[in-house]
């Protein structure tokens, strides 16, 4: 019997990914910078840095501190903006065939509008991240995503803006979870993807001074891994839409386990950083434990946890 | 850039803090240049969790023994044990293998007929500077002058002069405490490099230097005065080290080079924005007149 | 001039500690477990395992799983109940010279308020910490501890039973912890403490079920100290009552963060799993920073954080 | 119990997945006795976080020139690679140090007037067992006959079989595909045993078993039947080791002896409370008769 290689494919609302691995917003750039790593159309989705209609230059130097397992970065907003990205990397990630999803941010409900409308009318995107969950920065969505009723007002108004699957990146700085997820998805949110970074602080003990500038940063990579698998699985048993899992994945067999939670597609972020072939070591992986266990479908794997 | 798990050759202790390792990797040693870095990963579990970015200081061209051990061409690295990635590498043996990514960034930038250069550096800023030394004296054609001043708080922190010297480099030596070469600082060395009889004005020396970011900062001072290029090697804590992250950065002038084809600088706002440049991926080494020292 | 040694001691309202390192509750045992590695009397406090009115069997087993940089567990309650813990347990400490601080545990308000009447009546015992932030139960106070009102009443009706100083180990399961933060003070707290565990899962990808049979547990050790840090940070801001700092304290520097944050004393939880001697190691490394840097009294670096 | 930053004298891979690994570690050594464990702390790092238990394989007493080279005293374990933590150790090499805390937890109990010990090993159960056997064969005054029945997956999980003969212990083995022995599992060999003449019945063997939970659950079974006293080493996942953190435990039978001077039990609930052993403080090693397996 010829070997037939598992189907990988996985459907995010309207889109259908190739693959269940996306790139996390912010960690991989817009894609060039890894290409001499990855051939970027072999990959699920590739979701590019944040994006806001103006440019933006962030926050002030040192933005990274690194932790046990992890790192804090206080990046904030800074980006090209639409225009630039439109004109200048948008192209080439259109070239190189991959499956393009910009991740907003905005800092009113109407630019998230008008930046998902401008993103409607641009070809070659296949879908958007609405990211309600920037820790970094007072303007960075934040506020939307820590409290059920204005999450429910920015996704319904940017629903209304864009035919584009919208995905809502929730932030895991929240009392319950699954009350945001909720709220989101009644508003029309086509996925979830969770978890943005957790809050947290470094501090330098010989200048008594915050290691970043911004005082607090997001806390990435495997250190936070246990939680965001947590908030996956118990989002995705409220909710009907696909879940998104993102935070610490590092391997296939991290990935499996968001998958097995419930995540219909993953996002790797900081793991890129360690290794830059991560997402591919990742796709793989999967493709082998599922080879290994005679799984020749993987949207039968998803959610598949015994309890 | 590649990503290459190299095997370490050696790791040579060269004082109780100070390292020389060289490692197995010929397609970053076929390519890399001077003032480019590596990309290690210290620790095939994830504490530390990121790479380690250390500047190439010398490439190796592999004898025909090596070749035949599989051991071909190499990069050699040195570096001081500051904290847990750099303790971790220390205890590293002949054998043992580092993941590393490389060639990164944009190095020095060499002009073919440079006459006199000046190599100005500061502890363990020698790192880059020795393969650049060696750069420009085996790649130029013409016969040329190199000086290379370097300061340190003791003798303890200066490195490598033997090898300068080896390679026909000029090597004045300064330390904050006299125990070796003159008492001071670098920029006591260049002040006087300029004062004395080597230096005629309008000689135009090429400046390269590459140290702790308070001597880089000086060291421009002194060097802007005599309108005179200098080519710095900045630091910069990173994460991803190939532009992707956005966590590096300097505050930069904005460079007429840089203004993208089609692009208008609408405010002042969005000239602001253009000025900060990524040291993984912009630099690591720029010109002294393009940062904004604070 | 004859060397002095730099004053350790600091003040958790009534009650004077010789030094601002204490053992966080449940990582200890006892006391007596750790005996071998450290003399009780040399810290500042230990804080006992969790104690409920009545002996508790606790979660079943597997009850850990090892993370990237942490521990996720799912102990529970088990206990040998206030009576045993008085009977058994405390004649030890007491002789060992230990100052002795007992974490409290309870079902309803009710529960709290007499165990917190009985210990108040036992010799021995110092101090109080009431743990509404055990995320391994439904009934183990958690409830209390990510609301508001709910923990001003517990928090309230325990003081009144109690003339013990009263501390109140928060949970960091919540949206914001400065408001949960101020109503504990408002009700007559002595001291805060934080963080408990945060809730977090592990899954085994070959047997597709979660790692602890509790399905769920909570994730200490060094990969939560960023969070841990910031929440101190934050807390240690907006109320007048000292601050306990518990997180992934792995040593001197990460105890020193804690200090410089706003923390008037550290508690070392994980740490002591991966090395026995940690307490006392934080201590030496505590004492020779303050004789480093010239200080001489450690309540003068307590909240020094220059942003 | 001591914490020891032991010194590694050899780690010899025996297979691709098994290797033996002596520590110099005098205080441990002279305290330790058979079924106790170690808590090896792998890294410097936190990444494994924490420590690994290892049986107590065998315990050293130093030659003169050992001492001499101030290597006296030390513990061996011998361990399986089955994921990230023995995956680093097995990575360690002669001079690396490794932190230790040892010898840990309830061993197995001997009676001076033993007969016949019946040693029931599976897979890397024959740790324990080894150290069992050497102190049975030369601590006790009077003949003794040990008999030990080994099962494994296949021979390359049998291990150590030549140093059980060498001490003078009778060795049968079975692997489940017949490489190597009978083939059949271990309880094969238990019922052979007891159903041929070597065995008498009323000669009461002391039986002692480590290895898998499956194993040792079929095991008590054959055991028990015959009315024999067994005493089992079990395995759980730990965090502290010293019966502080209450994550490592298993179900027991209360019995008798567990009764606290002074503890009436007033309800069945109470009773069952009572019920939970923990491996690391009460065990590792437990009467088969107490557990309950579910
Ligand atoms: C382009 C470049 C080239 C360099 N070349 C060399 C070299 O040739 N030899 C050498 O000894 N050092 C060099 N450094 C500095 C070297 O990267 C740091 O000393 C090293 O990262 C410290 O790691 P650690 O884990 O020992 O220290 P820790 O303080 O434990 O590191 C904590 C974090 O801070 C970062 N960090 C700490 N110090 C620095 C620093 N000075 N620059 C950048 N990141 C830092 C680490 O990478 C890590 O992410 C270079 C830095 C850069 C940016
Ligand atoms: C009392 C006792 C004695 C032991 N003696 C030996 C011995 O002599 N030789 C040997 O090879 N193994 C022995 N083991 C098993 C050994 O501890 C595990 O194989 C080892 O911890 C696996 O670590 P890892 O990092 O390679 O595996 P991982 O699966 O990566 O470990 C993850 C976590 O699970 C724990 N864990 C995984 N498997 C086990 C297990 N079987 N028992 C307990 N904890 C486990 C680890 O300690 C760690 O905390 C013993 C276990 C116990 C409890
Ligand atoms: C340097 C950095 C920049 C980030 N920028 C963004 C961003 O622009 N938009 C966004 O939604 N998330 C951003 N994130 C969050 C990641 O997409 C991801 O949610 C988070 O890092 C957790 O995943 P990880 O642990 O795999 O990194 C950023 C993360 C990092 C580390
Ligand atoms: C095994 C274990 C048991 C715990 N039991 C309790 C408890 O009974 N009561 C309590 O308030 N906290 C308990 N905790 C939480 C710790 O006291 C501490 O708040 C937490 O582990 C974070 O600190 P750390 O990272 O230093 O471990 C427990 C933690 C662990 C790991
Ligand atoms: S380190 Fe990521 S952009 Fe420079
Ligand atoms: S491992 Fe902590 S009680 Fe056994």
């Amino acid at each position: 019997m010829a070997f037939v290689p598992p189907d990988l494919s996985v459907n995010i609302s309207s889109l259908t990914l190739k693959n269940p691995i996306m790139t996390a917003s912010g960690t991989f750039g817009y894609g060039q910078e890894y290409a001499s790593f990855v051939d970027l159309d072999k990959l699920g989705a590739i979701i590019v840095k944040g994006i806001s209609l103006e440019p933006r230059s962030g926050n002030p130097y040192p933005r990274i501190a690194e932790t046990t397992g992890g790192m804090l970065n206080s990046v904030g907003l800074e980006n090209i903006g639409a225009d630039r990205f439109i004109s200048e990397k948008l192209p080439y990630l259109v070239d190189s065939g991959a499956c393009v999803i910009v991740n907003l941010i905005g800092n009113t409900v109407e630019e998230y509008c008008e930046l998902a409308q401008k993103l409607d009318k641009t070809s070659g995107i296949k879908g958007l991240e609405l990211n309600i969950s920037c820790p970094n920065v007072k303007e960075g969505g934040i506020f939307f995503g820590i409290e059920a009723t204005s999450a429910f007002q920015v996704v319904g108004s940017t629903r209304r803006s864009t035919k584009l699957p919208l995905i809502v990146k929730l932030s895991p700085n929240v009392t319950d979870i699954t009350v945001i997820a909720r709220s989101v998805q009644e508003a029309g949110a086509d996925a979830i993807s969770l978890i943005n970074t957790i809050t947290g602080m470094a501090i330098d003990i010989e200048t008594r001074t915050p290691k970043l500038a911004n005082i607090t940063g997001g806390l990435s990579g495997p250190a936070i891994k246990p939680i965001a698998l947590r908030m996956v699985w118990e989002v995705s048993r409220v909710v009907e839409i696909p879940v998104i899992g993102v935070g610490g994945i590092m391997n296939a067999e991290d990935a499996l386990e968001f998958i097995i939670a419930g995540a219909s597609a993953i996002q790797v972020g900081t793991a890129n950083f360690v290794n830059p072939k991560a997402t591919i070591d990742i796709l793989l992986g999967i493709e082998k434990y599922l080879t290994d266990k005679n799984i020749n479908d993987i949207k039968t794997l998803i959610g598949t946890l015994k309890i | 850039m590649y990503q290459v798990l190299s095997k370490v050759l050696f790791n040579n202790e060269l004082s109780p803090v100070y390292y020389r390792m060289s490692l197995n990797c010929p397609e970053i040693a076929s390519e890399a240049y001077p003032g480019q870095f590596l990309m290690a990963r210290v620790s095939k579990q994830l504490d530390p969790l990121l790479r380690r970015p250390f500047a190439i200081h010398s490439v190796k061209n592999a004898t025909a023994k090596e070749i035949k051990m599989d051991t071909s061409s190499c990069v050699e690295i040195l570096y001081k044990v500051v904290g847990k990635g750099t303790k971790v590498m220390s205890l590293m043996r002949e054998g043992d293998e580092m993941d590393i990514i490389g060639p990164i960034g944009n190095g020095y930038r060499l002009d073919r007929n440079i006459q006199t250069a000046i190599l100005i550096g500061g502890g363990i800023g020698v790192a880059s500077l020795f393969y650049l030394a060696e750069t420009i004296i085996t790649k130029g054609s013409k016969a040329k002058k190199v000086v290379f001043l370097l300061g340190g708080k003791t003798k303890d922190d200066i490195l490598c002069i033997e090898d300068f010297k080896r390679i026909g480099v000029e090597v004045r030596v300064a330390t904050e405490d006299g125990s070796l070469g003159c008492k001071g600082v670098v920029t006591d060395l260049l002040s006087d490099y300029f004062g004395s009889g080597d230096y005629t004005p309008g000689s135009s020396p090429y400046c390269f230097a590459c140290g702790p970011e308070d001597m880089l900062k000086e060291v421009s001072k002194v060097i802007v005065e005599k309108e005179l290029p200098c080519q710095i090697s900045l630091e910069s804590k990173m994460a991803c080290g190939v532009g992707a992250c956005m966590v590096c950065g300097v505050e930069t002038k904005p460079q007429l080079g840089d203004l993208r084809k089609g692009t208008v600088l609408k405010s002042a706002k969005q000239k602001d924005e253009m000025g900060y440049k990524r040291v993984c991926k912009d630099g690591p080494v720029f010109d002294c007149n393009e940062i904004i020292w604070e």
